[in-house]
């Protein structure tokens, strides 16, 4: 067991450090400080009034007084190894009976420290690293990292490469949304959905491991294009998914719309405003919900989204039931765009044939002597990125998903910053919490659809 | 015709086997899941690659009522005591399958965040190779536990094992010499 | 004496069946010594770091109570289903007057509140009307924020 | 619409995004001068260590200094990206917390203090978020050593 030696850190009053049962797991200033031990405007922060800019809506501040004898509150953990949390993700709750007052989540319990590996690995290498940050949507990550990498390099696409990426990383986004239909359905009780939910994913899965080779984390929209070009007859492949989830979506629709239980659960829990979002800066179906339409597809279009047509979802009380419509119709938006994919995609090679970024295809390097030196260097040295720093955000299921990188010139990124949706939107959990009841809480974790890979990096 | 050529029947069972037996078919996992594995252990809970064929249909919450111990995904160090304490917690007898290369060696990610190797933590009984391991390789990791526990002895009294030194550790496994996963004899 | 022969076998195979579960289980389980994570509260994970409980709401309390009046009112009604057929109507009158009681406790306890569970933030009522498609508007490829501009 | 802000040097970024290098003293006034003229959302806060590639392309009148701290702001209305740049020297790494400004800035700040050590002043909570409470160091350094296990079978590249 690496036993850290366990340094009883600070631990605030309430605590005593000594006690048997303060061992590894005690995380410190990290935690919720009993109510007692934190000062009023800490409280106020947390209770959220301090944020609370307009009072116009919901439970207003009055009846949820800040002052609470200290037994009468209770601080319960709904911990890193929790059924409803989506992952490691730990909530700190102090409770007043089923009511839910302060919220404090402490992340870092998947800190890969993937920001640190990707300073060790060349350009080529990068995107499998990238790959492993949001599990649920893989190729938007190596797509967000090729983009940058690319823009550094200055290189243009092959029209074909820039299509395959559209198509793949629409499919990423309906299988996306798909798992979390199937999640948010099992939190709220409905556990037929779950299954729903993942046989309509398997399609989309069986589509990925036939062009990528691996249904996650595939590795295979690298800088430069793509690995390989798609498997042929994949046409039908797409539109056997597309008929098939477009034609389901009703009835996953009336599944849980026409459940009262589903709407008593969703329906006003877990809502913010407009400016709320914008201050914690949440994006994504968060930040739609509010009635804010921001899309990054279509204010900041990137790849070939502005020749095909969609509609930005945007919904009103900005609660779970209108993220949940909003993720509903954007798997219609993404089959609607992937019919518009299949008719438009262009033929010609999927990468960019510049011979310093993509190595040479197998069978020339038997060939040519050249094709062979060029397949050497840039499996083993890498191939050299100018120096300089850039930041590309795309719009991945979960909101903005930017990639910061510096180069220096080397072939290895000298630095690596993705800006995770989930990480950020994670902060406006304590706000929409504040006030519901812990059954209301696990609805809008679920909402959130915070994916742990991404939040803790 | 002595009782020799009497296979398998209710008179000649031991006790023993039809413990196995039971247990062996059985195994409720507990949710343990951490990163991508987590997903593939999920669609294997689910409709296509149904693991409640084998009697594990019930991914139980809470350790308290859970025989098997899926660590699927990369362990950081600020999970490796919790991932102890959950172990600790469950009842006996317990398994651990290590599902994906992360939970097994540390994986692609060698650096200071993950524990290089989850039998650092827990003592594992099947490793799952690849990353993430497809549902057919975790179905693969469960037979070859449901193997283990038909040919493991559950009854032989054995000296104590060096557990850790303030409390005993979980019941450590026996290692049949060769695991055949044909048809049971 | 005879007609007791069936209750004292009745007996008899209850106390061999406990007995063999206790004996069986005493050999087969594989260890018997609690360790201290076993006896520690199950907290997620997290080894806690307060003494367990500390004092609970006293709303978890009446729910328990609730459960204890009408669990009794079951148990009340174990020994009159046995003989429910010889009291004819005086026997469905009188249970039906027992189960009045209990449930106008129960009502009384509702209306005061007993079992709403503290005020939960709904901004607005669950309403049937309200669709995936009502609730929610779609941004054609003209409107919206800088359609169209360059990044 | 350029906001006039004397004394700060500008850049246009690789990406076409513009570039602002106000030094640690005045990083709260742009920000918050930012704030005022539209740009609503804090996108991204982050911090990079040039320990080992001093010579960055800098506009000539900044002194580049060991770490440095990038925030993204985003204007939803103009539909534009500012990256504002702040130099922060290694002995005393201490910033002013746009916490105030944008709410969403409290976790990225935790996140640059845990892997940097840049300490923020008015942060209303500064603590480690990622790491564990009791560790030492501040693991994205470049002077921090990737931790790697040697592994027997390869010719790994030692521990940096």
């Amino acid at each position: 067991m690496t036993d850290r030696d366990h340094t009883a850190t600070d631990a605030p009053a309430g605590v005593d450090p000594e006690s048997p049962f303060v061992r590894e797991t005690y995380e410190g200033a990290q935690e919720l400080a009993p109510r007692a031990a934190t000062a009023t405007e800490e409280l106020e922060r947390e209770v959220g009034s301090v944020l609370r800019l307009p009072e116009s809506h919901g439970v207003d501040m009055s009846d949820i007084d800040i002052e609470y004898p200290d037994d009468e509150t209770m601080i319960i953990n709904m911990g890193p190894q929790h059924p409803s949390t989506h992952g490691v993700l730990r909530l700190m709750m102090e409770l007043d009976g089923e009511t839910v007052l302060r919220t404090k989540p402490i992340i870092g319990y998947l800190h890969t420290g993937m920001e640190k590996t990707a300073e060790e690995l060349t350009y080529q290498q990068g995107s499998t690293n990238v790959t492993r940050m949001d599990y649920l949507s893989p190729l938007n990550n190596e797509l967000v990292f090729s983009l940058a990498t690319e823009k550094l390099l200055g290189i243009e696409l092959p029209p074909r490469a820039v299509w395959i990426r559209m198509l793949l990383s629409e499919l990423q986004r309906m299988s996306s949304h798909l798992m979390w239909l199937a999640t948010n359905g099992m939190d709220v009780g409905s556990t037929t959905m779950m299954i729903f939910g993942f046989r309509e994913r398997e399609l989309v899965l069986g589509f990925f491991e036939k062009t990528t080779g691996l249904r996650m984390n595939h590795n295979f929209i690298r800088p430069g294009g793509t690995a390989a070009d798609l498997p042929d007859g994949w046409e039908d492949d797409v539109e056997v998914i597309l008929d098939n989830v477009s034609s389901r979506l009703g009835d996953y629709d009336d599944l849980l719309t026409g459940q009262p239980i589903f709407r008593e659960r969703m329906e006003g829990v877990g809502a913010l405003s407009a400016d709320e979002a914008l201050n914690l800066s949440a994006t994504g179906p968060i930040l739609r919900s509010t009635g804010i339409p921001w899309d990054l597809r279509r204010t900041m279009p990137y790849l070939a989204y502005d020749e095909v047509d969609f509609d930005v979802i945007i919904g009103t009380y900005g609660d779970n039931f209108d993220r949940y419509a909003i993720r509903l119709n954007e798997i219609r938006e993404s089959v609607r765009i992937l019919w518009q994919v299949l008719d438009k995609m262009p033929p010609g090679d999927y990468r960019v044939q510049d011979k310093k970024v993509t190595p040479p295809p197998r069978a020339r390097i038997d060939e040519s002597m050249e094709a062979l030196i060029h397949h050497f260097k840039i499996f083993t040295e890498g191939f050299k990125v100018p120096e300089g720093e850039v930041y590309v955000a795309i719009e991945s299921p979960r909101g903005e998903l930017g990639c910061y990188l510096v180069s220096d010139g080397s072939s290895k990124p000298y630095r690596l910053h993705i800006r995770a949706p989930s990480f950020v939107n994670l902060q406006s959990l304590p706000v929409m919490m504040h006030g519901g009841l812990v059954a209301d809480a696990v609805a809008t974790i679920s909402s959130v659809d915070p994916v742990m890979g991404e939040v803790d990096r | 015709m002595g009782l020799e050529d009497l296979q398998h029947n209710f008179l000649t069972g031991r006790v023993e086997d039809l413990v196995k037996w039971a247990r062996r078919n059985s195994v409720w996992p507990v949710t343990f899941g951490l990163a991508c594995c987590a997903i593939e252990m999920m669609s294997v809970g689910a409709a296509d690659f149904d693991i409640s064929r084998f009697g594990m249909e019930v991914f139980r919450a809470s350790p308290r009522q859970a025989d098997l111990m899926i660590v699927a995904g990369r362990v950081s160090q600020k999970m490796a005591p919790v991932l102890r304490q959950v172990y600790d917690q469950m009842m006996e007898p317990k398994w651990v399958i290590s599902m994906g290369v992360c939970a097994s060696t540390g994986g692609m990610f060698n650096n200071y965040a993950i524990v290089q190797g989850v039998d650092q933590v827990v003592p594992v009984d099947v490793y799952a190779p690849g990353c993430p391991p497809s549902p057919e390789m975790l179905l693969h990791a469960i037979l070859t536990l449901h193997e283990k526990i038909r040919t493991g002895e559950i009854t032989r009294r054995r000296a104590p094992q060096a557990q850790r030194p303030e409390e005993l550790a979980g019941w450590v496994p026996e290692r049949p010499d060769a695991i055949r996963l044909g048809t049971p004899r | 004496m005879s007609d007791y022969l069936p209750i004292v076998v009745l007996f008899v195979l209850g106390v061999l069946f406990a007995g063999l579960s206790f004996l069986a289980s005493g050999l087969l389980a594989p260890r018997k010594r609690p360790t201290a994570a076993k006896l520690a509260p199950y907290e997620c994970g997290i080894v806690p770091d307060r003494e367990p409980p500390q004092r609970f709401p006293v709303r978890f309390y009446l729910v328990a109570m609730i459960f204890i009046i009408f669990d009794i009112e079951i148990v009340f009604l174990y020994p009159w289903a046995v003989v429910f057929r010889e009291l004819h109507t005086f026997g469905l009158v009188e249970v039906l007057v027992f189960a009045a009681a209990v449930f106008f406790s129960f009502l009384y306890l509702v209306s005061n509140g007993a079992l709403n569970w503290g005020p939960s933030k709904l901004l607005r009522p669950a309403s049937s009307e309200r669709t995936t498609d009502s609730t929610i508007a779609r941004v054609g490829p003209g409107q919206g924020p800088g359609a169209g501009q360059a990044a | 619409m350029e906001l006039s802000l004397p004394g700060v040097a500008r850049a246009t970024g690789h990406d076409g995004h513009e570039l602002l290098f106000p030094d640690r003293a005045r990083y709260h006034d742009v920000v918050a001068a930012h704030r005022e003229a539209g740009f609503e959302m804090l996108s991204s806060l982050t911090a990079v260590d040039y320990l080992g590639h001093p010579g960055r392309t800098l506009p000539p009148e900044v002194a580049p200094e060991r770490f440095e701290l990038v925030a993204i702001l985003l204007s939803l209305g103009q539909v534009k990206r500012v990256r504002v740049r702040v130099q922060v020297p290694e002995h005393d790494a201490e910033v002013t917390s746009v916490w105030d400004l944008y709410r969403g800035a409290e976790a990225m700040e935790r996140e640059v203090f845990d892997m940097y050590g840049i300490s923020f002043t008015g942060h209303p909570d500064l603590t480690r978020i990622l790491m564990p409470e009791d560790w030492e160091g501040h693991p994205l350094r470049k002077d921090f050593g990737v931790g790697r296990v040697p592994v027997q079978f390869k010719h790994a590249p030692g521990p940096r």
